[in-house]
């Protein structure tokens, strides 16, 4: 890797230097309607340092080429780059073997491959689903962990369960054992919520997974940014993440399995690499991974995503927790704070990610998101892909503002007056 | 984007509540956002004779319901139909067209909203559910006696 | 679009200034093994100009965001050039309706969408297919264009028909009337072939489908690089390109369709951002192309694809077209002056397009892509995700030179010279 | 990458051809390349007695057979395995390992195709028909009466 790492910010939390990471990031000095940007969008997508996209172009300028096919230099280069990201991202989840890494072309992708499994498997095998087979998935799923088990369960007859929510943005896991029980072949849900922040209790769903011997898939898309993963420790079958959130490019997703459930699963997209043996009359397919990454895969995207992990362990995924977390706190106790403001999901900091959702009485989140990007405050306003939270506490969208490693406290006061100036503005303050 | 006329119209609506009598009504929503509005058109003679509506949502699908009724109540179906068409094509110009006073009034005021279409879709909100009512009303009345 | 566009190079064919275009491209400059680079392995993937890593740069350093969901003012502008690059595509297509454009990761997701949509297609609908019902392809495709057809028979119990090869590498029409017939639901064929170069009559094609009805998709990766392509002229349904082949990045391809059809077919992949409305108990779908559109979307990668789009047409198809066919005819006639040499495919330029396929008697193809990559040229081997054409022609495998835009007649020189260098060391001239 | 040990062997194979007797047959198809070969072995009192083997494809697995059977014929079907290892051990090493002279003889020859991934599995080829022959044999002699 030619990519230049981070300036040093290593050392003790209180001296994380949050001007030396936002340097890195060139899209961070904009100004928006002649104010600096504050982007606290970052659920939605992150922004992208110097030193990812340098990795990139320098891999697409000097060592590009379709990779697992050739024997000239360029090809062989491009192959070795493109199975040593395999090996960093693996590393970075603490992955076993490298083998275990699907390359995808985002997260929602590695739903709908899991999901295709079970409904492309043949009987009796252990993916096999149908008629009286259950998936259990929350109430809090983002709508591409949600969808992919629906259209499932559409083809197959088998019946989709959800844990639902308690008043406070937590799982009710009241009635665990029933939802989760004998049928169950798969639990899928959410590592973090990207709505209500929500962290989920892994092992309370894994340990009951286990004693009835469904598959857990862990959906990942807002914890792998922002925390250290050891997919050994976490004890899952089947984990997801998405590179556009951690710093890579979009295009990219990544979906950590099991060896050997990976080895079982039926195909999902045909095609180029993925095959062993094609004659016109049927073809024997690949072992995993290349059995899921028919075609040519995400290969300048996947070099990226490695930066990307290089990046954040250079920055130290514990120090951006606890820089996350400062943020976060500072974010609830402001709203705290305000009258006539009220978050939606956890208001501690207590397992819960950087995410916050808000509601501004009164004024609509469209009205608050435009009034604030007026302001050069870009936060996201809708239902955030989980239209079903929306549904449960009740409001047709939220404000959410999210944080990450480049975000400052100042830019968290400039969010809280924001919000004043929001009230002000509607009248309702 | 929020000029005084969109303010005012969202803060003080025109001709909202739902009133009989009506021909049709119809409820819409838009599913990124929640907005929703229901709305009761009632048309006689080839005239739009009353529009009124009840709904929730940001100030700009608010507002602009309550542009259509002063708009289109009052006109020949043809006419509030083409004033509906050049509301429409200024919302799908990104910010390219001039609108035309004489035709939208304080619909004008919406012609920089074009420019982000993702709140384009809330300024047709309460445009689309009075064309679908609209049309409805239409097309029972000719078959045959309406409610 | 702040792309620079390539310079000038209009003017008569015979002024078609090579050394300009290879100016562009960054990695051209790159030696290998001490020798300079000649880059033949177009067919596989192609290189990237300046223009294209500069316009995906500047839109990731300056625009970029998450799309569709916001209202802020980067996901406005990353929303606006997401869909302006849309537009882009669709008129280097020949698209009527930007929205006939649905953006995959490459080629192959796009046919997999197309033949999961048969399978996933309610009973009654023009797309659903059981036994009984018939696909038809050709001896020739891509294992990408080819098993996931074999997956979807596989799936619904439908037959897999073929349109099988002449002995001079063309389709053999004999049977064509018996093989699309009233049964077939899909005739799915490739433009351009990447193993023999043969450009398939697609007038012929089409008229027998539509007599019978069948849906036809043109599988285009081999063909939008080189030539002005008009899906409408073509009168084809589906059209596929993939990005990486025609100077865009990895991680993008191209399913065009018919406004009617897309909108009658069932979504594919689940997700965020191709749904209406959802609940916890079932979803409603987007209208084309969001609906199949999943997740966050390939967005710099279209920006990029657009890049490329307009570096094309600057530099003029019809201008690389004729610049391409004069290597191949050098490539062609050098091939036929060399004793124990013999091409696989067409063997003159009439319906073909740049990429040869070559035996050298008594030379495994390894083991010629070895010995030219050690003089500096990179063909590839194997067989080019085309098992069953070396087994029709009874070779293990090919060698294929492939050139594009910015190859010189001087590098065509260069292989023929290389191939009579490796026939010396092999002992077999 | 192409030593002169490794061109002898492909232009002057060792051991090639199908030989009687044997225990076990077995064929071994490289689907990237079309390259195969059939493969006989058979193992007497724990000894590699003989290996026979006819195929096509390139220089390298060609090669690689010919001095595989150098290497396997007349051990112990222990150390054949160990050797095996070794040779299994080099391909992956990516250019990274000094391979033992004492152990891989000719097959030090090979140390430079591990840096070229595609070439691995045309090198791997011959040993990995050895090893799935050798193990069937091993398994039907401790089973039963081998053929
Ligand atoms: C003719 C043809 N079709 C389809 C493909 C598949 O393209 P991709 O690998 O980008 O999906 C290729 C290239 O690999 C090709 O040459
Ligand atoms: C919790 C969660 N899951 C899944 C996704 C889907 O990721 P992508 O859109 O990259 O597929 C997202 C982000 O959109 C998310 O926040």
């Amino acid at each position: 890797m030619t990519a230049v790492l981070p300036r040093d910010t290593r050392g003790s939390v209180s001296t994380y230097d949050v001007e030396a990471v936002r340097a890195d990031f060139p899209i961070l000095s904009r100004q928006v309607g002649g104010r600096p940007l504050v982007y606290l969008d970052n659920a939605s997508s992150s922004h992208k340092p110097r030193q990812v996209l340098d990795a990139e172009r320098d891999f697409v300028e000097q060592h590009y080429s379709n990779v697992h096919r050739g024997v000239h230099t360029l090809s062989q280069e491009a192959t070795d780059r493109y199975e040593a990201a395999r090996s960093t991202v693996a590393a970075f989840l603490g992955a076993r073997d490298a083998h275990e890494l699907v390359f995808t072309k985002n997260a929602t992708e590695a739903y709908n491959l899991v999901a295709y499994s079970f409904g492309n498997a043949a009987a009796g095998s252990r993916f096999a689903i149908g008629p009286g087979d259950e998936v259990c998935v929350t109430e809090m799923e983002h709508h591409s962990n949600l969808v992919p088990w629906q259209m499932l369960c559409e083809r197959t007859g088998a019946t989709l369960r959800w844990i639902p929510l308690t008043d406070d943005g937590r799982l009710d896991l009241t009635d665990l054992d029933a939802l989760v029980n004998e049928r169950t072949k798969v639990l899928a849900f959410v590592h973090v919520s990207n709505i209500l922040g929500t962290k989920n209790p892994v092992d309370v769903l894994v340990a009951r997974a286990r004693e009835v011997g469904a598959l857990t898939l862990l959906d990942g898309a807002q914890s792998a940014p922002h925390e250290v993963v050891d997919v050994q420790a976490l004890g899952v079958d089947f984990f997801v993440l998405t590179g556009h959130k951690m710093l890579a490019p979009s295009g990219i997703g990544v979906l950590w399995g099991r060896k050997e459930l990976l080895d079982a699963m039926p195909p999902f997209l045909g095609g180029g690499s993925m095959i062993e043996v094609v004659t016109m009359s049927g073809s024997t397919y690949a072992a995993a991974p290349e059995r899921f990454e028919a075609g040519t895969p995400v290969i300048s995207q996947a070099v990226a995503l490695a930066a990307a992990c290089d990046y954040l362990q250079a920055v130290g995924l514990d120090r951006i927790a606890a820089h996350e977390a400062q943020l976060t706190a500072r974010v609830l106790d402001g709203i705290r704070g305000l009258d006539g403001v009220r978050v939606i999901g956890p208001d501690t900091i207590e397992m819960r990610g950087a995410a916050v959702s808000f509601a501004i009485d009164g004024v609509h989140p469209h009205d608050v998101g435009q009034s604030l990007d007026e302001l050069g405050i870009a936060v996201r306003v809708g239902h955030h892909c989980a239209a079903p939270v929306c549904r449960r506490y009740g409001v047709p969208a939220t404000t959410r503002a999210s944080s990450y490693l480049y975000n400052s406290e100042a830019e968290i006061d400039a969010l809280l007056d924001g919000v004043v100036t929001v009230q002000r503005f509607w009248g309702t303050a | 984007m929020y000029q005084e006329i969109i303010l005012d119209h969202y803060r003080r609506p025109h001709h909202k509540g739902l009133r009989d009598p009506y021909d049709v009504e119809v409820h819409h929503v838009n599913p990124t956002c929640g907005d929703e509005v229901t709305l009761r058109v009632r048309v006689a003679d080839g005239v739009v004779e009353d529009v009124s509506y009840d709904g929730q949502g940001c100030s700009i699908s608010q507002a602009s319901t309550s542009v259509m009724t002063d708009l289109v109540i009052g006109k020949q179906v043809d006419e509030a139909l083409r004033t509906s068409e050049a509301f429409l094509e200024l919302m799908q110009s990104r910010g390219q067209l001039e609108p035309d006073e004489d035709v939208l009034e304080d619909g004008i005021a919406f012609a920089g909203v074009s420019r982000y279409p993702a709140r384009v879709k809330c300024a047709l909100l309460g445009w689309m559910a009075w064309k679908d009512a609209t049309a409805q009303a239409v097309a029972s009345s000719s078959g045959g006696a309406a409610t």
